[in-house]
């Protein structure tokens, strides 16, 4: 499991005659990326929340599997864990996680691993681990690793999703606990790592993508009403640009529908409070 | 074989000081009540283990009782941090907490290592990761048959490991179901098992997806309705997230949670709990 | 994604002269229709791969399919010898057979590294035993954390894994229960999967006991009702005993083996098995 | 699973008031020596009749573990097969195979491990892949190593059952495919193998036990009405003979009435044909 740093709250947007927040453009461009998977690894917070829009939007069979032991949970609301009930309930098939991570992970059967971050380099490298917090203090203690080491290395390829912050989008990572690229092209076919790694960073500003010749993270896409400027502002390295740089569609009627009934669905403690 | 007996005298007698102890569940079926009796014992210098350590090791870890974490990921599934874990590690309140820490994948074939009686496992893991840097728990080998080389993780065997489960038959054989982790390996791992159970039964019947531990891989049963909350056990309960979402300014808070401690745990007659397990 | 078709078919694509095939089930659940399809398209070349071959690898032996067996235990269970695989063996007939012989802890583990899509799994097998002699699949590795040398076997990965199961749903889900032997490993560790099944169900209910593998590991379902016999489908039949009892005469005579196989297999029309593959 | 030589028919001897063959007090004598075992991993054939047996007689709550995954078997036939239907339908726990030999076995679960086998030595090693038959033949072919190499290694104890012929107590055997205690006391240790090995080897016509310093099987029982002269023509090698022979008690009636009840609702292929 990999955390997704709390705390940060999407600021509402308008675009056109729907309105929509920051997060819900992050959120929705994440569930279109999984328009092709079969399935799906799933990271809880940001990552289930777009799986699990993508299984209600763009891809209704796709099937997603938690590290829990559970594949092809079909749950109706977000889960809060990856051991909530519904996720077992709602299986295909339910394994003992040490199955999970042997035959279907690390046995190369999972299309793409979707993953949160605390900090991401601009080779897509992941640090979920310590923080350092200058030279008198003691690191900053994150969750750790969970899954995302082998996610990252095994499965078909990685999509990441985070908030797009200088905190988050660093120069150099405190502490490397899941690599993407590496140190740039050739590093994951010389580790021997079977997938292909990051392939689209979705954030609340816009979308980045490995460069193929140099692996190095570049802006290929920016929200609606997004500037570059204001996308490399809140990245912590002098972030390419694509010649061309593309505006995600704002989301449709049908996809905020449908991304709001989820998370009104999925409260969390709604049904126990 | 395993003895149905109270969970003070189980806990008493199977836990001690110093020990690596292993209170498994992933999300599901986690022994609370076992291990607020660990805090009302005072048990303590002990070695955790466990893949996920959530609210209940911070609670151990808050009450002064872990001299060292062995994990993979230690949150708040969905709320946020462990603050209590957070202040030990990086303030040693109340005490230095040593690590050994892994990924879901290592941490997991420790385990079934551990069950195998292997003295390590091998996995296609940890590549281009830090995280072998702070660890002497993940090496390497030599594929004999490719030349590859992998991940070599040492085995896991707690002294203890601590389950909860549904179940139990008189003779004490024990059903589990619904997500059922990494629990069959933590306990085949162990030299010394307890498991909490929900209610005991004429006769377990085969369930979907159940798992049964037979008796003579257990020491002791301690029947304890309601023994996993605020985890759950389906087919009885359902996970109370309100709590885990309450625990987070409690656990914030040193004084907030000797006091929380203090009276849902420590004080035996206003816990609940306390008094299911006689 | 599993394509629901029939076995001939299902066959013809999926199994190629030349092939590793593993067709599993321990006792039960043996995909002897799939095999007799085999025979009947003359298949042939092939590296066989099962634990406990019996009587299905003795009729594909002696039809002269096979060129290697990898195996650990073969027999007619609680019968004798399988005759055909021996004549293979000793005399050469039909044809030379090569062997690559283990012990079941080494093929079982076999299986899980080719499901893992490991090279090589590590056990405490193979101690003081003259197997080892005869393989180069068995080597050893020494544990880089405390020293001890350990058995290293390489992985399977057949290129096709054939199984019988009770059930599979529109999709080409499939759902076994009873005992499931190395079922789940022998699929996972193939490039392609065949699953003949007893029937066609609307939904797979959960069973006791039961493993699903999905549609997404499968290449092909094929419908064949009886498709175990004489192994047997929990659920669905018992095993025929008596069958395997008359086998031994039948195998023991070549005259008498080609006979039964034209007369059992290669004739189609008169093979009731046959009749419900299409 | 080790085969047990087929086509040798137990005699019919008679003591005291009581008729039964010489089958019946090897098999009845082995089931005896489970009587105080928790836990046993069962070969097919001989040692599956004794510790069904054993259930019925001595050690009611003895659990039988099967290697085709069950655990605590409790059938009320002899399976013709370790996969037979009952065997599961009866178990407290089905597991799948690898996990049945990781954890149970490998795991130091099982405190008896009952085997048959073609050939023996004086160390008790056993021989299940191939017997010589000249310079100028083939190899014969037996069954192979099935479960035993493991289960010698690493339950707490071996028992072995087997008619007793020179053909099958030998001199030395052709292969070594399951060591019991290689060349003497000590070689367990060297290689590493947990259990102590095999402690006593049951026969139609007495029972061996390795001697505590030599490690070699001496013959310590006969039964009733066997002489230790033809315990000696019927093994391969000089047998060593303990200083006081004992005799085992004959079958109880209720020994026999339950084993021929075992044998009779086992009668393979009974309720097919």
């Amino acid at each position: 499991m990999t955390a997704t740093p709390a705390g940060t709250t999407g600021t509402t947007e308008t675009t056109g005659a729907t309105d929509f927040t920051s997060d819900e453009l992050m959120e929705v461009n994440a569930a279109r990326a999984l328009a092709d998977a079969t399935t799906c690894f799933v990271g809880i917070g940001l990552p289930s929340t777009a799986a699990n829009l993508a299984r209600a939007t763009v891809n209704p069979g796709l099937v997603l599997i938690y590290e829990s032991g559970t594949i092809g949970s079909k749950p109706t609301r977000l889960p809060l864990s990856i051991g909530d009930g519904e996720l077992a309930e709602t299986a295909d098939a339910v394994v003992p996680v040490p199955e999970m991570f042997n035959y279907w992970l690390q046995g190369g059967r999972i299309d793409v691993g979707f993953l949160g971050a605390a900090q991401v380099d601009r080779y897509a490298n992941i640090n979920t681990t310590v923080v350092d917090r200058g030279p008198d203090k003691p690191e900053g203690r994150l969750p750790g690793a969970g899954g995302a080491p082998e996610i990252a290395s095994n499965c078909g390829k990685v999509l990441m999703v985070l908030r797009h912050s200088t905190r988050n989008f660093v120069e150099r990572l405190d502490f490397v606990t899941t690599l993407g690229h590496g140190g740039g092209p050739g590093d994951r076919k010389r580790l021997g790592m079977p997938g292909a790694g990051p392939t689209a960073v979705i954030t609340d500003l816009g979308i980045l993508r490995p460069d193929p010749s140099t692996a190095e993270l570049v802006l290929t896409e920016v929200h609606p009403d997004v500037t570059v400027e204001r996308v490399r502002a809140a990245t912590g390295w002098e972030l390419t640009v694509a010649d061309t740089v593309g505006t995600t569609e704002p989301p449709t009627p049908h996809e905020l529908a449908a991304l709001r009934a989820l998370k009104a669905a999925g409260k969390p403690g709604k049904e126990t409070r | 074989m395993a003895d149905i007996r109270s969970l003070q005298d189980a806990v008493a007698d199977l836990v001690h000081d110093g020990d690596t102890v292993a209170m498994e569940g992933f999300t599901h079926l986690i022994p609370y009540a076992a291990a607020h009796e660990v805090i009302r014992q005072g048990i303590t210098d002990l070695t955790l283990v466990r893949m996920t350590p959530d609210v209940i090791y911070d609670q151990l870890i808050g009450a002064g009782l872990v001299r060292k974490l062995v994990f993979s990921w230690g949150g708040n599934p969905g709320v946020g941090s462990l603050h209590r874990f957070r202040d030990a590690v990086e303030n040693g309140w109340p005490r230095p907490l040593e690590l050994d820490e892994h990924s879901h994948a290592g941490m997991a074939n420790r385990y079934v290592a551990g069950a195998s009686k292997l003295p390590f496992a091998v996995l296609r893991g940890y590549r281009g990761s830090d995280i072998p840097t702070r660890t002497d728990t993940v090496s390497t080998v030599v594929c004999p048959f490719t030349g590859e080389e992998l991940a070599a993780v040492a085995a896991l065997n707690p002294d203890v490991t601590v389950i909860h489960a549904q179940q139990a038959d008189r003779a004490g054989n024990v059903q589990m179901w619904g997500l059922t982790g990494v629990q069959k390996e933590a306990a085949l791992a162990a030299d010394r098992v307890l498991v909490t159970v929900e209610e005991v039964v004429e006769e377990l019947a085969p369930r979907p997806g159940g798992i049964v531990l037979p008796t003579w891989v257990i020491d002791a049963v301690s029947v304890v309705p309601g023994g996993a909350h605020p985890s759950y056990a389906t087919g009885y309960s359902t996970r109370d997230n309100a709590f885990y979402q309450a625990w987070d300014p409690i656990a914030r808070d040193r004084e907030a949670f000797l006091k929380w401690i203090e009276e849902n745990v420590r004080d035996n007659v206003r816990n609940s709990e306390g008094a299911l397990t006689r």
